[in-house]
């Protein structure tokens, strides 16, 4: 397995997964709520550092203002609005037992995926076309293919994305009467 | 963009990287230190007081005292706080006041800045993220005048945070970028505060209210919920807080100019003078409103972002549409 | 609709607090931001003036005075020396009555001032503050001149006032008349146009006349109402009935009346003033009164118009030289039990705006 | 908003009370004195006419103040009659004082009450013993006089039956004894 070299990029993408990664694991071993809501946050920060690697500096910048900046807030909101004490340990019942099963399933696929896959080619996996017709600008990438190639099922996101907020803001109601 | 990120990493680049890093903060950081005494000074001239003068001459070290000051105190955690989450509070929102400074084009030729082809989202993504250092500091103060202000705060800046940049939006179509050098180099011939007066005037409010200004200081409102959520915060905690809301006012300052005053764009002077001029002048409105408002109430504060900045700046954008498509 | 039950919160505003003018506590149960019930804790300053008048003489009470309602301690004196003049009839050389009146107009105007400031400092504008200031300082100085004190005169005797007018010092005030006309056009520019105070003190914490009556509200809380009430006219004492002013009462009894009525009164008062010492007699300043005073067995209630409402005094002789009881009937005091029922059901935002409004003084407030 | 307030005729007005039994013997009539003497006898008619005889333990001209000494039980009575009868109408409170009287054994507590009509100020008082003193609170009646009960209650020590809110106000809450009664003693025995 040939060892890409030490350039800024690959340091930075380690770094990054690191924080994901570390993140995530925080999350699940941490008892009160309001520090998941801020591991959480840590790992979607994570995530746009690792679009921005991948050149998509757009989708990681949305990423950070929508679900760091937002969602965040909105959780931590939620959270420290309401009561939470620390969690109770839950004890082990079907629930637990399918999570294990299917955790472990994801595992066993990332690993053969991973196998698979030659990694001392890995560089001619992935062509990099010299000159793409918009140009270096990410932001006019995701304006095209939106507004040019999936106008419709992006058009339809936002329409089940306003149903979902009229549903959630009925169901936040409580009934009349 | 992100050249070096791609370079192997030598001795010489990682000193590159470190000694731009730290003139770039050096240099914010004697911006904001002069701007708290220029803050104090005008302030005093308004009020017909004299401000700071017993440190170093007319005081001018006097922001240095108080940071000295601040960062020696004792740093005291109340009993009933969550401890972690009040030590990590001023972090969150220190850190992103920061990185966004990144962005700024303060000269030409932007040495040590990042030419960013999503310039005006990083820096509206990334200054999103200083409100939740502020609302957790604020729940683990344990204190209940911290967490009115810091239910104010989120409140009122996720609110004017979509005037802001419904706002930007219309320089954006302007230019044609998001690319904050290439909005100013599309200034050339015309200042975007011309044709863009309307984005400019949300641009203006939505900006003092982002940065908890007179007279949308609500989050701090000091007769009303004592110092909102900094109120258990004292030290170098609270320095922490207090440099992050001036950083930001630096860099709104830097971000309105390179938006709508053309940038270093000017004659005689140097571009940098000139980005130092534009951007002085936003942080003296910043000051000059704190002489003159009282504070808005905040129940009018909500209605006046969502009832009336927003529909203003989206009506901004579609008649900045109409008149591109008309001219081109 | 089905509001969204939340959890009501108890706030404890004070007594350390940035706006509740001294030692103020209210008790607020909160509803989000909305204030559910408001309940003022009083007492921090009780010095127990009452109690320490029945071992004081007459003229040694004065001082106690000067410390009720701080920063109008001339019209505090006024008071006293009223209701043991009306007690035992003494009469009072006029050029005594004139300076009284003067002193007194002068220190309603500095403490309309520092309400204008401190008012503006609680709505969160500070550069008014610096300016009132500036103007009181003027006032305070002049008062300095006549009296010693800067603060607490102690300037007012049974019989008449300790001290003449040091020579010039009607010039000074001559001189002071049109700065402070100048200042006062200043405030109502700068300050009673401003849109975001429009805002803020229009139609907020507004109550009706009955109500202000009920309650036994008096000075600007009452006259905010429209309801025209004021002793210096109403019950004239000293010599007041000898000049030419009005009295300007509002129409909504909101914050905004209150505000304003502050600055029309100063206007006012500087119209006595200048009448004042333009008929100003010549003569003695301090009549024939004995050296102990001893008040003839009986009760006997006084009042007089103070900066923030009717300032009584009761007292209760059993004809020695001290009162067998003093009971003072305070402003401040009183005007402050509306405050439960002005916020109830009010934004948190508003509590400060409406209990600035209400003008009181702890001092005043706890005696 | 400005305009000159009507002057007043009839003003028995507070501050020129003269108390009457001290008073120097006058050889012509005082106005002021007979202004009071004819509002003293017109209300104390109509109270007599409306509650009848037995509510009134005496009725005296205090100076030039018209006051009424009222029977402890028939307290709230009168003051409710006075507040709300039209050719009365006290409805301003000013002032309220409570006075400890070791030496006859009773707490008297005194009410200036003021009417706007009429421009009229008489004062009310009753009397309570020391030893568990009791009266029916007024607060109801008039609003203003809340704190004022409780400040009497705190400070002289008369229990206010029927007030929404008894509590100290000046003193700590678990302060003991009232300071203004003349047998207080700051130091404790």
């Amino acid at each position: 397995m040939a060892f890409p070299q030490l350039t800024g990029q690959m340091i930075a993408f380690m770094l990054i997964s690191l924080v994901v990664i570390g993140s995530a694991v925080a999350m699940l071993f941490t008892r009160r709520v309001i520090y998941m809501a801020l591991m959480i946050g840590g790992v979607f920060i994570g995530v746009a550092g690792i679009y921005v690697l991948l050149n998509a500096d757009f989708i990681g910048m949305a990423q950070v203002l929508i679900y760091a900046g937002a969602i965040t807030i909105l959780m931590l909101f939620a959270i420290m609005l309401t009561h939470h004490g620390h969690q109770e340990q839950t004890p082990v019942n079907g629930h637990t037992i399918f999570s294990v099963v299917a955790a472990g399933g994801l595992l066993g696929l990332l690993y053969w995926g991973f196998n698979t896959v030659d990694w001392a080619k890995w560089q001619s996996m992935s062509p990099k076309t010299d000159a793409p017709e918009w140009g270096t600008s990410s932001v006019k990438a995701v304006a095209n293919s939106i507004y040019t190639q999936y106008t419709i099922p992006f058009e339809l996101v936002s329409v089940i994305l306003i149903v979902a907020l009229v549903g959630a803001v009925i169901l936040a109601r409580k009934e009349e009467n | 963009m992100f050249e070096w990120l791609n370079q192997p990493f030598t001795p010489m680049t990682v000193l590159g990287m470190v000694i731009g890093g730290v003139i770039v903060l050096s240099v914010i950081l004697l911006v904001v230190a002069y701007s708290i005494y220029a803050q104090r000074k005008i302030l005093a001239a308004m009020h017909l007081r004299i401000g700071p003068n017993r440190v170093g001459p007319f005081g001018l070290f006097q922001s240095f005292a108080d940071i000295l000051k601040l960062l020696l105190k004792e740093d005291i955690v109340p009993a009933k706080a969550d401890k972690a989450m009040f030590l990590i509070g001023p972090m969150i929102t220190y850190v992103p006041s920061f990185m966004v400074l990144a962005v700024i084009p303060y000269t030409a030729t932007h040495l040590f800045t990042a030419e960013l082809n999503v310039g005006v989202l990083y820096y509206i993504a990334l200054s999103s993220i200083s409100v939740i250092g502020v609302v957790l500091g604020a729940w683990a103060s344990n204190n209940k005048y911290s967490i009115i202000g810091g239910l104010r705060s989120a409140a009122q800046l996720i609110s004017y945070e979509i005037p802001l940049a419904l706002s930007i939006l219309g320089v954006i179509l302007m230019a044609g970028s998001m690319n904050i050098v290439e909005i100013v180099e599309a200034q050339k011939n015309m200042w975007f505060i011309v044709p863009q007066i309307i984005g400019f005037s949300v641009f203006i409010i939505a900006a003092m209210a982002e940065l908890s200004r007179v007279p949308f200081d609500l989050p701090e409102a000091e007769s009303e919920l004592v110092a909102g959520y900094s109120t258990e915060y004292s030290g170098f905690r609270f320095a922490f807080y207090m440099l992050a809301e001036y950083v930001y006012i630096t860099a709104m300052g830097g971000l309105a100019a390179a938006l709508y005053l053309g940038g270093w764009e000017g004659p005689l002077l140097p571009g940098w003078a000139w980005y130092g001029i534009k951007a002085g002048l936003f942080i003296f409105l910043t000051f000059w409103l704190q002489g003159t408002f009282p504070r808005i109430r905040n129940t009018l504060l909500m209605t006046f972002s969502w009832k009336v900045l927003i529909p203003i700046s989206i009506l901004n954008i579609i008649l900045t549409a109409i008149i591109k498509i008309a001219v081109a | 609709m089905a509001e969204l039950r939340t959890e009501e919160m108890l706030l404890n505003v004070g007594p350390q607090h940035p706006s509740t003018h001294g030692v103020l506590r209210v008790v607020i149960k909160l509803d989000g931001e909305i204030i559910r019930e408001a309940t003022p804790v009083i007492g921090y300053l009780h010095r127990g003036t009452e109690k320490l008048s029945e071992d004081l003489q007459y003229q040694q009470i004065i001082p106690y005075f000067d410390r009720l309602d701080y920063i109008s301690a001339m019209l505090n004196n006024h008071a006293i020396v009223n209701a043991v003049e009306k007690a035992m009839d003494i009469e009072i050389p006029e050029r005594a009555e004139y300076l009284r009146v003067i002193v007194g107009e002068l220190n309603r105007t500095a403490a309309h001032l520092l309400f204008v400031g401190a008012y503006l400092l609680d709505l969160g504008a500070m550069s008014p503050f610096l300016y009132v200031f500036m103007t009181r300082e003027r006032i305070i100085e002049l008062l300095n001149e006549i009296s010693g004190a800067r603060l607490t005169y102690n300037y007012m005797r049974v019989g008449g006032v300790k001290y003449d007018a040091p020579p010039g010092w009607f010039a000074k005030i001559r001189e002071f008349i049109p700065y402070f006309k100048e200042m006062y056009q200043l405030f109502d520019d700068l300050i009673t146009g401003n849109e975001i105070f429009i805002s803020r003190v229009k139609g907020i914490g507004s109550y009706g006349q009955e109500e202000a009556i009920n309650y036994g509200l008096s000075g600007i809380p009452l006259r905010s109402t429209g309801f025209k009430w004021d002793l210096r006219k109403n019950k004239s004492y000293s010599v007041y009935d000898r000049f030419d002013f009005e009295i300007p009462v509002g129409t909504n009894g909101d914050n905004y009346d209150r505000y304003y009525l502050h600055l029309l009164e100063m206007e006012q008062s500087m119209r006595i003033v200048e009448q004042a010492i333009d008929s100003i007699p010549e003569g003695p300043v301090m009549g024939k009164a004995p050296k102990i005073l001893r008040i003839p067995a009986g009760e006997y209630y006084a009042a007089v118009e103070g900066a923030k409402g009717e300032l009584g005094v009761y007292i209760v002789s059993d004809g020695k030289d001290k009162p067998y009881r003093m009971k003072i009937r305070r402003p401040s005091f009183v005007n402050l039990q509306i405050i439960p029922s002005l916020l109830k059901d009010q934004n948190i935002a508003d509590f400060i705006a409406i209990l600035g409004s209400i003008d009181i003084v702890l001092g005043e407030v706890d005696a | 908003m400005t305009e000159e307030s009507k002057e007043t005729t009839v003003k028995p007005s507070a501050e020129t009370a003269v108390n009457t039994e001290t008073q120097p013997k006058e050889e012509q009539p005082d106005p002021k004195k007979e202004a009071a003497q004819k509002v003293l006898d017109r209300i104390r008619g109509l109270i007599v006419q409306e509650l009848g005889d037995h509510v009134l333990e005496d009725a005296l001209l205090m100076k030039h103040q018209p006051t009424f000494v009222v029977k402890r039980d028939h307290w709230l009575q009168t003051v409710q009659l006075l507040r709300h009868h039209d050719a009365l109408g006290f409805d301003y409170p000013e002032a309220m004082a409570g006075t400890d009287y070791p030496a006859n054994g009773y707490i008297e507590v005194i009410l200036y009450v003021y009417s706007m009509n009429h421009n009229e100020l008489i004062a009310v008082k009753t009397r309570t013993p020391r030893d568990n003193a009791e009266l029916q609170s007024l607060s109801y009646v008039y609003q203003g006089l809340n704190w004022e009960e409780r400040e009497i209650y705190d400070l002289v020590g008369v229990k206010f039956t029927g007030h929404p809110d008894l509590r100290r106000i000046m003193m700590p809450e678990d302060y003991e004894g009232h300071p203004l009664r003349k047998d207080f003693s700051v130091w404790k025995e």
